[in-house]
């Protein structure tokens, strides 16, 4: 019947910008839970990704913690895995290839015990070709402040973010620990110190007893907590995080469909990343995009910026 | 041909209090499951439980795959709430599967352990010497099964109910005692609970040493909590003689379970 | 066969001190989630419980927020009741009669908008026969500071508790938000300005989005969430107190059993309190201290004192 | 004699889509339920979904507790996959109940709102000008059953799928038009969607203002977020005019739907 430019205007914009990194969706995958991408190669074409978020990765490889690692809790579950990865030098040699073959932006997720190596961590990433932007994982504990979390005491976050913008071009993502009194406030604080944009939320710190033996689940005693369990403390936060800053927001925590993810959209979330839902269903993402589509086109709108923080709330 | 798949649930049954057969029938196309490759399974689709749980094939006939399950918690107990009918997602085949033995061999199943070696008993038929222990007579399912596949089979039960009284073990060790050996197998496959496999470790180590003695290989399927199944969340690691390691001065490395294995050699394990 | 001694031996002790307050066994319900105490009492007989918590009081009534105050979340719910209750006088006059006929001790949930409120409901109930401790909840905001939480800010805190502390002579409970960076830290405070005892914690704060509508589903916007899916971070948090203060603590959090009874008394809780598990199953209370006389007599224990604190961790 | 009981599923039949008819035994002495009262129901034992949710007393016969419900969320669907012989915990009966009408009496149901109100055409067999209307025609269901029991019985469907098309209130002011009336009724019953419930507020309070109306009284179920269901949690509560209050300042106070309610006196809920 001819030529149908209507069925293509049907298909609303899905597109959306993280800081000059244009992503075709706005699904991507939540650090430590998708590996370095091609463990789930064979689910899911990942060109069909917003952005591939790659395991943590750091300065030299890291052993992590002892098992077990992971206890299933009540719609959630608790990880330790004590970022386990194999170093920033064989990322870029040995995973980042295969991720350059996808239409898809990689983005290096990546942490220090100090912030000399996160420093040196950033500029190593940044220097390698094929990726993209860098989220900064500030949930460990500084080993130069004794221990303190670098993403739950402000003075400290400002300090390690500072330097990290200095030593790095690319976009710059701040993930942000959920175990805190103000996320508003350590929104700002990163947002003044350089970021581009905020991630959130990691998870929360949890523990589960054995009660026969006395012990921990954990070997670690604690882990972090993700999941559905989360999911309505990560949409509060991340609106409270919107009403204070300006750069955008990838929000995650417990998103396992596309009513979840747009939760977060409508809350102010310009992005949003899938973690433990792709444990459940490794095509998470991919549906979820799919959901997206739907619920634009069943409401009748042509973009999807449109709905990002349109939350209307009462007095 | 995806690893994840839609499959309906042809049936269900308890075999007893304990232990249930699941049979599902994929809705499409599947890869062929090798003996010692897993699924991850769950019913249901609310939030609790969350996760998947890892099974072994314990049979792949006419396109139907089965699991032999224990009841244990809350993710077991939902799947024997499937009824005839229900459609689940199943991701699978997993991990990697026992090397192809040569001539007889020796398997060695603790309890539930039987559902993973028995595709193996059942693809090399009457070539196994099958050592089989558990708690109870309860606790022993498929025995006539695995007694028509085997060319011989060994039960202990630890209260006497059924069997030798006594652990699997120990029957394993008469048997391997090099002053009256009556086999010619040389290769031990094992599954079954942490204890019994430190165990097999110890018993191998002293047959290695021990001039006389056939056994040359052992292989065991290891188990631990799994979150994805298919190696991106690393929850399942096990302690793994460095060997491939750059830096030799690296003594042991973690490996996956869900992907380096569930199949090791029992030398490489680091057990503590 | 004569006298059996040992039959009475083998009923082990469940009854533990708060502060002075000696409770038959451990189990106690959760503020807000038990009414003033009559709504469940056609379910159980209310002097089986440890102690009876009462709704939030305040010394004027509340009429509390607009609906919909409830909204179910994955293992757990948000609630946005808004404090709504009758007034400490007329909860004097109509309610504490009834509780007075059974043999559980009275524990009196209070709160106020400034200092001078939480003083002023302090002195009433105290003064009222059968009010047997008191339990502030700080989670409230602190109008005269310009709406700070009270609960949240560490000086604030340590205002309103020295200045409560002065204002009774009953047993003081501080209870505790979660929805801070260091829950440790707000125990040593509580303690270290007067309390005799600290619980925790009450719920955390969430939002739940209805995406169709663009609006958060409760009135009120946010709510505190509840239940299950909150244990693993009650229980963290009860360990980390334990391990910074003296005083008692009285655990809850997602306590639908008494294996997760358990989790808190072994991670340090000296009792524990049910709360949204009353919701689910009216006569929960009894069952977990039913299920803890079992789980002691399984391990051949002959106190519930010789398993409090008893975690061991790993290194 | 408790509130709080295991009952056992005896059926649970689909009526179409999205309506279904659960049947429960009680294991124990229960309380005989009364028109308009509800019971907190929840399938499973998983902490997903976590509350019970409230369910109208449809029918009581022969100890037989039955709900006619709609499939709408997670708490619903996970109702309707109860299987015969499942045992479930049961709260129950809860809340006050429909006043006893005093000779014939008006029914207003939309949607699922006929559940509540079945009892009580029941009980007063041939009273009730029954008005009914839903969205289509698979939203209307035991039509027959209430036709029986009702002395005349209105339908309408917003799509004119079954019955006339339009809303129930219009068919109801039509009805209740004063220059030719047609009946005794004095009172209205109404449970149904709360625009529905709004629209009948706006009707009621014109036929108050008129001296020719019969019309004196109208109870209406109402329906809010629950909770506990027992008076505890303060979660469901609906402003009401503030009558009972020794401030007479206060223009109102809430009052909760499962224990003052679910029934209530249309000109005490204050509608905004
Ligand atoms: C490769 C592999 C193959 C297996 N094959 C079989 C089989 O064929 N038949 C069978 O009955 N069992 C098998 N298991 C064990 C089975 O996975 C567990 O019994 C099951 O996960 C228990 O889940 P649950 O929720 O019922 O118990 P839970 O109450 O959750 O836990 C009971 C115990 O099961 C273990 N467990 C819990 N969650 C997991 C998890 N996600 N991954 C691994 N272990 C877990 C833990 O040790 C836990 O203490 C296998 C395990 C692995 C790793
Ligand atoms: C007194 C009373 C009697 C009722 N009788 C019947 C009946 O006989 N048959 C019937 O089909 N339905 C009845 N309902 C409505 C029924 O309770 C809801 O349809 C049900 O709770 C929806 O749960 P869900 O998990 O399937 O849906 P959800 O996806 O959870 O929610 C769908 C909608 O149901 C409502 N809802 C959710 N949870 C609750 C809750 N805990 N309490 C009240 N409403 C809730 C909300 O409006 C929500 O938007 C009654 C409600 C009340 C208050
Ligand atoms: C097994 C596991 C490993 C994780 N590893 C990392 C990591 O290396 N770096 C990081 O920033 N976040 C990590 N996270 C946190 C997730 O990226 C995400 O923030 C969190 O899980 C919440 O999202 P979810 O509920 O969708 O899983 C990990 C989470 C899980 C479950
Ligand atoms: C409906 C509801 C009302 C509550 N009201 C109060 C209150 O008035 N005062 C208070 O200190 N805590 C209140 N809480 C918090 C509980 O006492 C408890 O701290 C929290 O719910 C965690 O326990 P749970 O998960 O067992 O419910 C309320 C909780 C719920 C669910
Ligand atoms: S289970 Fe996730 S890596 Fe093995
Ligand atoms: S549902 Fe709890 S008070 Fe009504």
């Amino acid at each position: 019947m001819g030529i149908t430019p209507n069925s293509e205007l049907r298909t609303p914009n899905l597109s959306v910008d993280i800081a000059g990194l244009k992503l075709k969706n706005p699904v991507m995958t939540a650090s430590g839970t998708f590996g370095y991408g091609e463990e789930y190669s064979e689910f899911l074409d990942l060109s069909m990704l917003g952005a591939i978020v790659v395991k943590g990765l750091s300065i030299t490889p890291r052993q992590g913690n002892p098992t077990p690692r992971i206890v299933e809790t009540p719609a959630g579950m608790l990880n330790a895995i004590g970022l386990q990865n194999i170093g920033v030098e064989t990322f870029i040699k040995e995973k980042l290839p295969f991720l350059k073959q996808f239409k898809t932006p990689v983005i290096a997720n990546f942490f220090g015990d100090s912030i000399d190596e996160y420093i040196h961590a950033a500029e190593v990433l940044s220097n390698a070709e094929g990726v993209h932007a860098l989220e900064m994982n500030i949930s460990c504990p500084n080993k130069q402040a004794g221990w303190i979390v670098f993403g739950t005491d402000p003075k400290t976050m400002e300090q390690v973010v500072t330097a990290v913008r200095k030593a790095t071009k690319l976009p710059l993502i701040v993930k942000l620990s959920p175990n805190v009194t103000d996320i508003g406030l350590m929104a700002k604080v990163a947002e003044n110190a350089g970021a581009d944009a905020v991630s959130l939320i990691n998870t929360i710190t949890g523990m589960v007893v054995d009660v026969k033996k006395r012990r921990p689940v954990l070997a670690n005693n604690t882990g972090g907590l993700s999941g559905p369990a989360v999911r309505p403390i990560a949409v509060r936060m991340v609106w409270e995080v919107y009403k204070v800053v300006k750069i955008p927001i990838i929000g995650m925590g417990g998103i396992m469909n596309a009513n979840d993810a747009l939760e977060f959209l409508i809350a102010g979330a310009r992005a949003v990343a899938v973690g433990t839902a792709n444990f459940v269903n490794p095509t998470a993402t991919i549906e979820i995009t799919e959901g997206l589509k739907r619920f634009l086109k069943e409401e009748g709108l042509s973009d999807i910026n449109e709905i990002i923080g349109s939350l209307k709330v009462g007095s | 041909m995806s690893k994840y798949f839609k499959a309906k649930t042809v049936d269900n049954f308890s075999l007893n209090k304990h232990f249930s057969l699941l049979n599902l029938s994929p809705l499409s196309d599947i890869d062929i499951p090798q003996p010692g490759q897993f699924y991850m399974l769950q019913a249901g689709d609310t939030c609790d439980p969350l996760l998947k749980r890892p099974f072994s094939i314990f049979r792949y006939e006419d396109n139907l795959l089965s699991f032999l399950y224990r009841i244990r918690g809350k993710g077991t107990l939902s799947l024997s709430r499937l009824k005839s009918g229900d459609i689940i997602n199943v991701i699978g085949p997993l991990g990697n599967s026992y090397p192809v033995p040569d001539g007889d061999f020796i398997a060695l199943a603790g309890g539930i352990g039987i559902a993973s070696l028995l595709p193996l008993l059942d693809r090399f038929k009457n070539r196994a010497y099958l050592f089989y222990g558990a708690r109870n007579k309860e606790e022993l399912v498929m025995i006539d099964a695995a007694k028509g596949i085997s060319k011989e089979t060994f039960i202990t039960t630890d209260d006497g109910s059924e069997g030798k009284k006594g652990l699997i073990t120990d029957s394993l060790i008469d048997f391997l005692n090099p002053s009256r050996i009556t086999h010619h197998a040389s290769r031990i496959y094992a599954c079954g609970p942490t204890p019994m496999l430190k165990e097999l470790h110890r018993i191998i180590k002293s047959q290695i040493q021990n001039p006389k003695s056939q056994i040359i290989e052992c292989y065991v399927s290891m188990e631990e909590h799994m979150a994805c199944g298919v190696g991106a969340c690393l929850g399942c690691v096990v302690k793994v003689r460095g060997q491939e390691t750059v830096d030799s001065s690296q003594k042991w490395i973690y490996k996956r379970v869900c992907k380096e294995g569930p199949v090791f050699d029992i030398k490489d394990i680091i057990w503590e």
